[in-house]
Formats: C-alpha cells, structure tokens, sequence
C-alpha cells in the first residue's frame, strides 16, 4: 500500500485524510508551506499531528500541573524529568504507556513499552534502576485475557530481567472496561550525577548527527498513529508490522551510551521512539533552535529497498540519535564497536529552521521545524455527563440488610484481591542489589549504594483506583496521589516528585475530555497540598473499542526518598502478640468501594472527597514514627477497606498469627470495616509502645483507635460490641487468596 | 585478595559482584571485558557474573563460552585458580565444559525471583567451609533457565566426590538431585543459580560465608 | 502417526535472536556465515487414522496454538 | 546456500515445552495427540562453495555451538 506511493508524489487531501490527518490540518499544512507535502513530508504530519506525538487535546490541560520546586532539575518537555535528591546526585523517571500494541501482541507489545521507557530515561544520562508496571487487564472470563496476561506479564518481566533493571513495584488489576483495551503503563527510574544531565537538543551548527544502535526495519511503520485511533472490533486484523524488542541490544545500546556520555562525546541525544527517525531528527532540531540536513541512504537498514516514507516512520526498537562535535565521531565509532553496535553519521545541524532529508539523489523532505513541532491544537468539547447522580446513588439499605458474612465473601472473593505473587515472582526485583523492599510492599525501596555521601534510600509506587476515577474523576486524581503517597508513608518516605500515564477515551467524546480535565486537576490539587511536582508524564487517549471507553485512568508513579539509617517499617504482621490501632478516621465512605461494586454489580456511591492536608500530615506523622525507632508494622488502607488491609497484614506475616478487629463503639461497622475513604493505615506494635505512639498522631492531628490484636489462635475474628460477628480459620481466606490468579498462568 | 569480574555482552550482575566484594568483602576487584586475553594468574578469584550474555540467545551461557577471555579462564581452572560463576556464570561454567551437565529451562518454564533455602551439602574449602554440612542458608535466585541436568552416572559421581555443595530444600526448577550448586572434581571451579551477592547486605546475609570461605585461604599456588 | 512443525517468525518481523547467533558464528570463525534465523520444531504424536484427518487437525493446532499469526509463519507435514 | 540445522533435546531430558503443549493440545479440542517434543529449527544462509564445504563447516558449527551435547542432538540438511 503505502509503500507503493512514490516519496515525492504530491499528497492529496484525500491521502491525507487516509493516513489519519484531518481536513483542517492539511489544509493548516498547505497554507503553512505555500504547497501540498509531498507524500514522505505527509509521512511526517501524520506522525507528528497524530495525538501521540502532539499532544493536540490534552496539552492546554497539562499546562495547570504544578511542575516547579526547589528540588526539580528538569519538568516535563525532555525524555525523561530530572529531580536533584541531594550531594550532587539526582534521578530521572517517566511513565509510558503501550496500551494498544500489547493487545495487539502482549508479549512483544510489553516488553517494547519496557524498551522504549528505559531508553527515555538513559537518554538523559541516567542510568536506570527500577522499574515498575502498571497493568490493567479485562475481565478475567473473557477467553483472550489468560493469554493477553501472560504474555503481558512475560513481556514485561523478560524485558527488565535481560536488561538487568529490576522491577520493583507495580499494580496489577482487573475489570471488564479493559477487555478489549487493556492498559499496560511502565516507569523507570535512572540515577545521574545532577550536572551531568543530557538534553535532546541538537546544537552546534556542522556538528554530526550520528545513528546509533540497531537497524532499521519496517516495524510499526505508523505505531504513533496506530496508538491515537480507536479500535473496531473489525479492525483487529488489520495490523502493522509489530516492533520485536531486543533487550540484549538494549543493554549494549546502555552501556555504550552511558560509556560515551562519561567520556564527554555526545552534546544531544535522543531515542527514536514513537515516530522514529522523524519525532527524534525534529524535536533535536526545534530544542536547540536549528535545523538539519539528513541522509537517509546513510541510515543502517535492515532490509532492502526502504522507502523515505519508511525509512522516516519505522519504529524498529533499540536506535538513538545523537549530536556530537566532528572530532569526536572516531571516538563515539570505537565506543559502538565496542560494544557490538553501529554508528553512523546520518547528517549535519545546519543553520536556519528547518530539516532536510535526501535520499537517493531527490530531497525528499523540506520542512520547517515550527509546522512539524507545533501542530494546530484541538478544542476539544467538555461536557460532563448527565447520569452522575444516579451512578452517585448508594442504596445503603440494602447494604444494611445484606448479611455481613455476605458482605465479607463479597470483598474477599473479588478478584483484585489476590496474592500478586504469580506476577511479581516473574520479574527480577533485586538485579542491582539495591531493593531494600520490593513487589510484596506497600512501596518498594531501593538503598542508594552509589550515593556514598550519606545513607538515603529511595521509595516507589505507581497507583490509581478506576472504580472511584469512573465515579469522579477528579477524587480519582486526587486518590491516584493520594494513595501512592500513603503507600510511601508507609515505609517513612517523604514524596518528592511524580509522573503520570493519563489513560482515557477518545478525546473526540466531550465526556471523556471532561474526564480527562477533572482527573488532571485532581492530580494538581493532591500535588499543590502535599507539595510535590509534576515532572514527566504521558497521555494515551483512544482506549476504546466500538464507542465503549475504558473507565478514566490516570495512573500516577510516585518517588519519595527516606534520608537516614533507621530500619524501615515492615508491612505486615512480625508477632503474634501484637496490638492494631487505625491511624485516619474510624469510619470512611463507601462510594466507589470494592464492597459497593460487588453488592450492586455496579460501580456507584460517590466517593468521599479526601482531605489532602490530613494525608499531607499523614505523611509526615509516619516519617516521624519510622525516626522513633519503634518497630511496627504499617499497611496503608485502600482496596477492600480495613478488612482486606488486615487480612493482607495476616496472610503476609512471617510467622503464624491469629487477627481479631473490633469495630469502636458508635461507629458504623461498614464504613468502619469496608469503607475506603482516605487517608487510613493500619499499624502494629507491641502493646507497651501504645502510649508513645498515640501520642505522636495524635499531635499530628490524625484520629487513632486501637481496633485489634493479633494472637495465636490462627483465625480471623471480628467484634462488635463485645459480641463475636465473624469467626474463620485464616488459613481457609488465604489459599483462595493465594490462589486466585493461578489459572491465568497454566 | 585479588579478584576478577568478567563481563561480557548482556551480563548485568557484574556490578552487584564488583560492588559486593569491593564495598561489603574489602578485596580489590579487576573489571574484565570478555575481549581481553589474559592469564589471571595474579588474581585469587575469578568471578563469571549473572546476566543474560549474548541475550540468552540459543542457549543460556553457550555463547559467552566461546568468548576469548574464556581461554584464560580455562587455563587458569586447570592450573587450580579459582573460579566463580554465578546465575549465568554457572550457566556459561557448563557450556565450557569447566563443569559436568548443563542448564535448561526450568521445568515450570517460567522465570523465577525469589528468596529459597539451600542445604549446605557438603563443607570443603574453599567454598563453604563457613557451613557445617546440612546448614541452611537463604540466597535469592532469579532465573528462567536453572534446571541443572545431568544423567544418572555423572550424578552418582557427583555424590561420590562430594562435589554438590547446595541443594534446594524445595526444588523450584526441576534440577536433577535438588542441585544448585556444584564444584568440579579438583574442587576450584564452583557455580550455582542462587546470588550469594545479592545475600551479602540486603535480604539475608549467608553469601558473606561464601566470601569468607574464600577469603579465609588467601591466595592458590600456582 | 507424527507431524512435524515448523514455526518462525515472518520474514518481515526482526528476528534478533538469529542476528545475534549469526554475529556470534562469524566471531567464533564461521565467516562465510550470511545470517540466521531461528524457529521452533514441534514433533507431535497423533493418534489419528489417516493422512487426511491428521493434516486437518494439524493445520488447526497450528492456527489456534502452535504459532502466533501476528508474528509468526507455520508449516508442517505428516509422516505414517 | 543454505543450512537447515534441527536440535531437540535428548530422550533422557525432561521436555517440559512439549509436555505443556501435549496437554494444552488435548485440552483445546485435540484429544488424539499422545506427545509432542519441542525443539529449535536454525537456518542458516551461507557463503560457502561447494556443498561439501558447507557440510563441513555446519557439522562443526553445531558441535562447537548450536547444540551441546551434554543434553541435545541435532541434524541438519544443506540446500544449494
Ligand atoms: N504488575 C506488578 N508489577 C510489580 N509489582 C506489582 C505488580 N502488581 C502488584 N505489584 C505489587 O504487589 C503489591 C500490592 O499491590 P497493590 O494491590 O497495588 O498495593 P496497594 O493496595 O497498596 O495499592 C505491591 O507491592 C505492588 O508493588
Ligand atoms: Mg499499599
């Protein structure tokens, strides 16, 4: 097909609209340049407007984060953000999403996403060490979803696993408004000298630009278009070649790069990730000011006769651009060559605006660099929908009058509530030897050997809740941050900076850009009241098959560091003489809770506004207890409200234990037990610490109640009143637990 | 002591390895690239890293087994240095032929990272002389392909010559006899899948005994 | 009755495997080697009567299972 | 010209690839498949003159590399 197309015939409106440009846009085009593109410049708009690359609907919206502080080195805009944790020393991390391509092939889809989010952060000079994974499956019963999650949770696992980044935390979920759409999010976190950033800037006019690492093929010609049109069920034919990851190469690409940035080679470097060749050669270009001269027959292939047009738009994995002086292109040759790769001068920064590329003797592509970057934004319609107040509507009777046994077996036997193991085990953790506490915990903490200035440790977690984000978006922000920022506390950290994958709809629905508009202010909101920043992100619209959205999703990758030799908490059980106090509200709503879905069948209730300066002092009471040197055990509460969080405590426990909840007297025993407001964490102690302990939270201003014990009886029991109301054997709710994403895996 | 790391494309527990006996074991340690030609005879350990050399393309190790370091490295062996290999290294030690049977694809065929319990199966010098024999000891082990196979015979030799070191106490892959580690018969040459240096600071601390198993006989003749 | 496989992945998707493997028999002093690509063999055991049934249900097994028809390209034949 | 090289793991070894298979086989609906054994296809594209070189050099190549013999056996066909 397009292939066929000569580079320099003149594209028609009518190709255009074919290859997913708009009327207006075109026509933005022709206007702009005085002449129709030629078919390999179409090549180039189709990319570069497509919602991927431009960011067209979302970006006046992602203009309201808040994105400055004292400790931000770089925000959003490059590869990857930059956030200086002290001695000179700081970490780059972003999040990525690969949604369609891994459902389209979950393996390869997976492990591309990894690739391509690893290559974001060693691009600025960082070297990765972690990573995490979001993953968002459909429902569990659809005959396609074992193989999407095994081929998904293989992709990712073989990816980190060959490249030698281990992954360290993540969540894994399942519902139906990701059967045809699942969501795969990954996050990588690198570590730099803070001086030592490199920007994807081309600078110095003559300097070469020089290719690097594999060869190009014709994978995923047209993957950021791809990615920025809904699917029809139809449609799941009609694929493009799939990109393949090589993860060997990755690491050879790594440690050269890495290799030549420490010897002082490379002035501007850039992968070449959605939109290959051409995103990389004009956003180079359009940081630095400049323009290129590109030679497209000099780009190293891996199959004959490459047209410009694919030359442009492949996105064969694991390749770089970069800028280098002249002097230093024998120097960069012999790093490459070193390691197995190839390098090539490609082109030359010129002067003036804009980029030109040659290939076979005919310039092919002349365009400025100012059209190419920025595309005409979209306005797009806003309009909440009009059912909230029913989806709002809680029929609270009804829950009264369901049995509590009922109510209990409705949360455990959901199937988010399960034992992460058969994911987690998959991927290597601790490749890097620096994971402290990882794929079991609340948050995972990686030790900084590097650093040997002072003893600091970094904290990591990536969340959201789509039930609540379904119901409000905009508390579903709020709770996306809220609740890594709680699962951080856990584990003593402060929160210093956050990214975020903003998976929705099509932006061409005004519900799902109200969505989209709410979450993004929820986001900011949570941000400006614990006082971290947004430094890098990613929106993946379009997650939607025949007319159907997924629920809105933005999932939110939270760092915190924790300064200091203390021991961490544990996050679970350590003792079976033990007292539990709830730190946060006694009782908290049941809006958008996992006992709510399960009883009525649907989401609904609405969700509780969180009070973000309760969990901002929440935060901060937990660093002070980590410092008092008592140990405890602390487990945030999220999910299947304070039951499940015990249960968790329980079944995670080192040694055998037995858990008895009571619920205090005058509180209500379902927001006591199942509602899933926040800010709430459990904690364990030794009784005698109590009077300690109480104290400090209750000079932070947090509400405590002690509301159980662990024993040795091995069971679980629940009080009311003095009166027992549920008595079961905890072996019988863990092996169900444990269980429970073991036939997604034969 | 005078140690060695070798790296070759594709290791990424090189590192750890270097970090962990130069950090936590205070020996010096020599980065090694898998191109360079040498004697090693200078060095009291030579340690062949975990990772995915060459990708684990074709066969875990197979590749990086005809590197032209390993040259070296068989001389060295055969003149009684030491030799390490960890993860992949144990992988590659089997592929050069510097230890019997071979590793494949575990049985449940998936990768796996988690914290087992070995058996310490024999005590001898210069290994695991910091173990009485049937102590535990608690390493992680991440890997897809540490099924370690052997036929009957060569296993009854094993047993005979006290060449198993540790064993799993509950087998996560399939390995013949519960196998996951094993030396060769002069007794310098030992690999195993479980990470001794990812149980040195963090998680459990046994892999200091087997850095100070070694460290306590300072330097081979050789 | 037996069947014997043949899966690789297509001619137009990146085999790095085979890249690498032929990078590495040219390093280790097979010079002459142009490139490689590797796939899976399957030999499968039948319990079927004839050819015809066999061929039928082979060609099933390896649209359902045995390949990935996003990446990969199947053949296979029958032996008594 | 071209070389084909076949390995399969040794009677002896646990096939654990096959043994799922074999069974995921008979769950999806192919009740009569008794066994199946998975192994690796290589093909190789050569530089080589003459058949009899290319013989040669790929015998070589698969005891020096493309199959160990600790646990595999391979074959192989050479086409012009
Ligand atoms: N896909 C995944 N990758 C890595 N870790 C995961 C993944 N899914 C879940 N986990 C880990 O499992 C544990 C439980 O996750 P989750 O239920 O999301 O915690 P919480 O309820 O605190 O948000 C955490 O340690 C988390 O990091
Ligand atoms: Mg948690």
């Amino acid at each position: 097909m397009s292939a066929r197309i000569d580079d320099l015939e003149v594209a028609t409106l009518k190709t255009a609209l074919s290859l997913g440009l708009s009327a207006e846009e075109y026509q933005h085009v022709c206007r702009k340049l005085e002449r129709p593109p030629v078919f390999a410049e179409l090549g180039v708009f189709c990319a570069m407007f497509s919602e991927h690359c431009s960011y067209k609907s979302s970006k006046k919206f992602l203009k309201r984060f808040p994105t400055t502080g004292k400790r931000v080195v770089q925000g959003p805009g490059e590869n990857a953000g930059v956030l200086d944790i002290g001695d000179g020393w700081a970490v780059a991390f972003k999040m990525e999403s690969h949604n369609h391509p891994s459902f389209i092939e979950p393996f390869q889809g997976a492990a591309t996403g990894v690739g391509g989010i690893m290559r974001d952060v060693f691009t600025m000079g960082a070297r990765p060490i972690a990573s995490m994974d979001c993953l968002f499956f459909g429902s569990p019963e659809w005959e396609r979803t074992p193989s999407i999650v095994r081929g998904v949770v293989h992709g990712v696992g073989h990816y980190g696993n060959c490249v030698g980044v281990p992954t360290v935390a993540g969540q894994t979920l399942f519902h139906p408004c990701y059967t045809r759409n699942p969501l795969v999010n990954a996050f990588t976190l690198g570590l730099l000298r803070k001086d030592e950033v490199f920007l994807g800037s081309a600078s110095g006019l003559g300097n070469p630009v020089v290719y690097v690492g594999s060869k190009t093929g014709r994978d995923g010609v047209h993957g950021a278009t791809m990615s920025s049109r809904e699917f029809s069920t139809e449609g799941e034919l009609d694929r493009p070649t799939v990109q393949v990851g090589d993860p060997f190469t990755e690491k050879l690409l790594l440690e050269a790069t890495l290799e030549a940035m420490q010897a002082g080679l490379i002035i501007g470097i850039q992968d070449m990730g959605a939109a290959g060749l051409t995103s990389s050669s004009f956003e180079m270009a359009y940081r630095a000011g400049t323009g290129l001269r590109v030679d497209l027959d000099k780009v190293p292939t891996r199959e004959p006769d490459l047209s410009a047009y694919e030359l442009l738009l492949s996105e064969s994995q694991e390749r770089m651009l970069l800028v280098a002086l002249p002097e230093h292109v024998e120097g960069l040759k012999k790093i490459f060559d070193k390691w197995d790769l190839h390098s090539e001068v490609i082109g030359e920064v010129v002067e003036g605006r804009s980029v030109k590329m040659f290939h076979k003797g005919r310039l092919v592509v002349d365009l400025p660099v100012e059209l190419v970057t920025d595309p005409p934004m979209a306005d797009r319609a806003v309009a909440a929908p009009g059912d909230l107040k029913q989806r709002w509507f809680l029929d609270r009777n009804r829950l009264l009058s369901t049995p509590l046994a009922d109510k209990i077996a409705a949360v455990i036997t959901d199937f988010n509530f399960a034992d992460p193991a058969r994911v987690v085990e998959q991927y290597d953790s601790m490749v890097g030897n620096r994971t402290e506490s990882g794929t079991f915990d609340d948050a995972a903490v990686l030790r900084l050997r590097d650093v040997k200035e002072r003893q600091v440790r970094l904290a990591l977690k990536a969340d959201c809740n789509p039930r609540v984000c379904w119901l409000s978006p905009r508390e579903g922000g709020r709770r996306s941050v809220a609740e890594c920022a709680l699962n951080l506390a856990t584990q003593g950290a402060e929160p210093i900076g956050i990214t975020d994958c903003l998976n929705f709809g099509s932006p061409e629905n005004p519900e799902v850009m109200w969505q989209f508009e709410e979450a993004v202010e929820g986001i900011s909101e949570a941000c400006r009241a614990l006082k971290v920043p947004v430094i890098s992100g990613n929106v993946s619209f379009y997650n939607e098959t025949d007319g159907n959205p997924i629920y809105p999703s933005p999932v939110v990758g939270m760092v915190g560091l924790i300064e200091g030799p203390e021991k961490l908490a544990m996050n679970s059980f350590y003792s079976s003489d033990l007292e539990i106090g709830l730190l946060g509200p006694v009782e908290a709503g049941l809006g958008g809770s996992v006992l709510a879905s399960r009883v009525f069948k649907r989401e609904c209730g609405q969700p509780d506004d969180t009070d973000l300066s309760m969990v901002d002092r929440m935060v901060k009471l937990c660093q002070r207890l980590r410092q008092a040197k008592t140990e405890m055990a602390l487990h945030d509460v999220s999910d299947g409200g304070v039951l499940s969080a015990g249960l968790e405590m329980a079944f995670r426990s080192k040694v055998p234990v037995g858990l008895e909840l009571a619920c205090p007297p005058g509180a209500d025993l379902d927001r006591f037990l199942f509602g899933e407001g926040l800010p709430r964490i459990l904690i364990a102690y030794e009784p005698s610490e109590r009077v300690g302990i109480e104290s400090m939270v209750t000079q932070s201003g947090i509400p405590f109640h002690v509301i159980g014990t662990t024993n040795d009886s091995e069971a679980f029991k629940l009080r009311q009143g003095g009166a027992s109301v549920y008595l079961s054997k905890l072996a019988d709710l863990k092996k169900p637990w444990a269980d429970r994403w073991a036939g997604l895996f034969n | 002591m005078n140690t060695a790391v070798v790296t070759f494309p594709g290791s990424n527990c090189d590192d750890d390895a270097r970090d962990t006996l130069a950090r936590v074991m205070e020996c010096s340690v020599k980065a090694v690239w898998h191109k360079d030609r040498l004697s090693f005879s200078d060095f009291d350990l030579v340690v062949l890293p975990g990772g995915f050399s060459y990708g684990d393309y074709l066969r875990c190790g197979a590749m990086a087994s005809l590197s032209p370091v390993m040259e070296g490295i068989k001389e060295f062996a055969a003149k009684g240095g030491r030799v390490l290999g960890i993860c992949n290294g144990f992988q590659i030690l089997c592929e050069a032929g510097l230890l019997p049977g071979a590793l494949t694809i575990n049985a449940g065929q998936k990768f796996i990272c988690k914290d087992v319990s070995l058996k310490v199966e024999n005590s001898v010098a210069p290994w695991t002389c910091e173990w009485k024999v049937a102590e535990k000891a608690v390493f992680p082990i991440a890997h897809g392909d540490g099924r370690y196979w052997i036929d009957e015979a060569g296993l009854a030799k094993l047993k005979s010559q006290n060449q198993i070191l540790f064993t799993y106490l509950e087998n996560p892959n399939g390995s013949t006899g519960d196998i996951a580690g094993i030396r060769n018969e002069q007794g310098n040459v030992f690999g195993l899948m479980p990470h001794p240096e990812r149980a040195s600071e963090l998680r459990s601390r046994d892999g200091l005994k087997l850095w100070k198993s070694i460290r306590s006989l300072g330097k081979v003749a050789s | 009755m037996k069947a014997r496989v043949t899966v690789f992945c297509k001619e137009a998707v990146f085999d790095p495997q085979g890249h690498t493997l032929a990078q590495s028999l040219r390093q280790v002093g097979f010079p002459s080697v142009k490139g490689a690509r590797v796939g899976k063999i399957i030999d499968i055991e039948l319990g079927s009567n004839s050819v015809a049934d066999a061929r039928a249900s082979v060609q099933q097994m390896c649209e359902k299972l045995l390949a990935n028809p996003v990446i990969e390209s199947f053949s296979f034949e029958i032996k008594e």
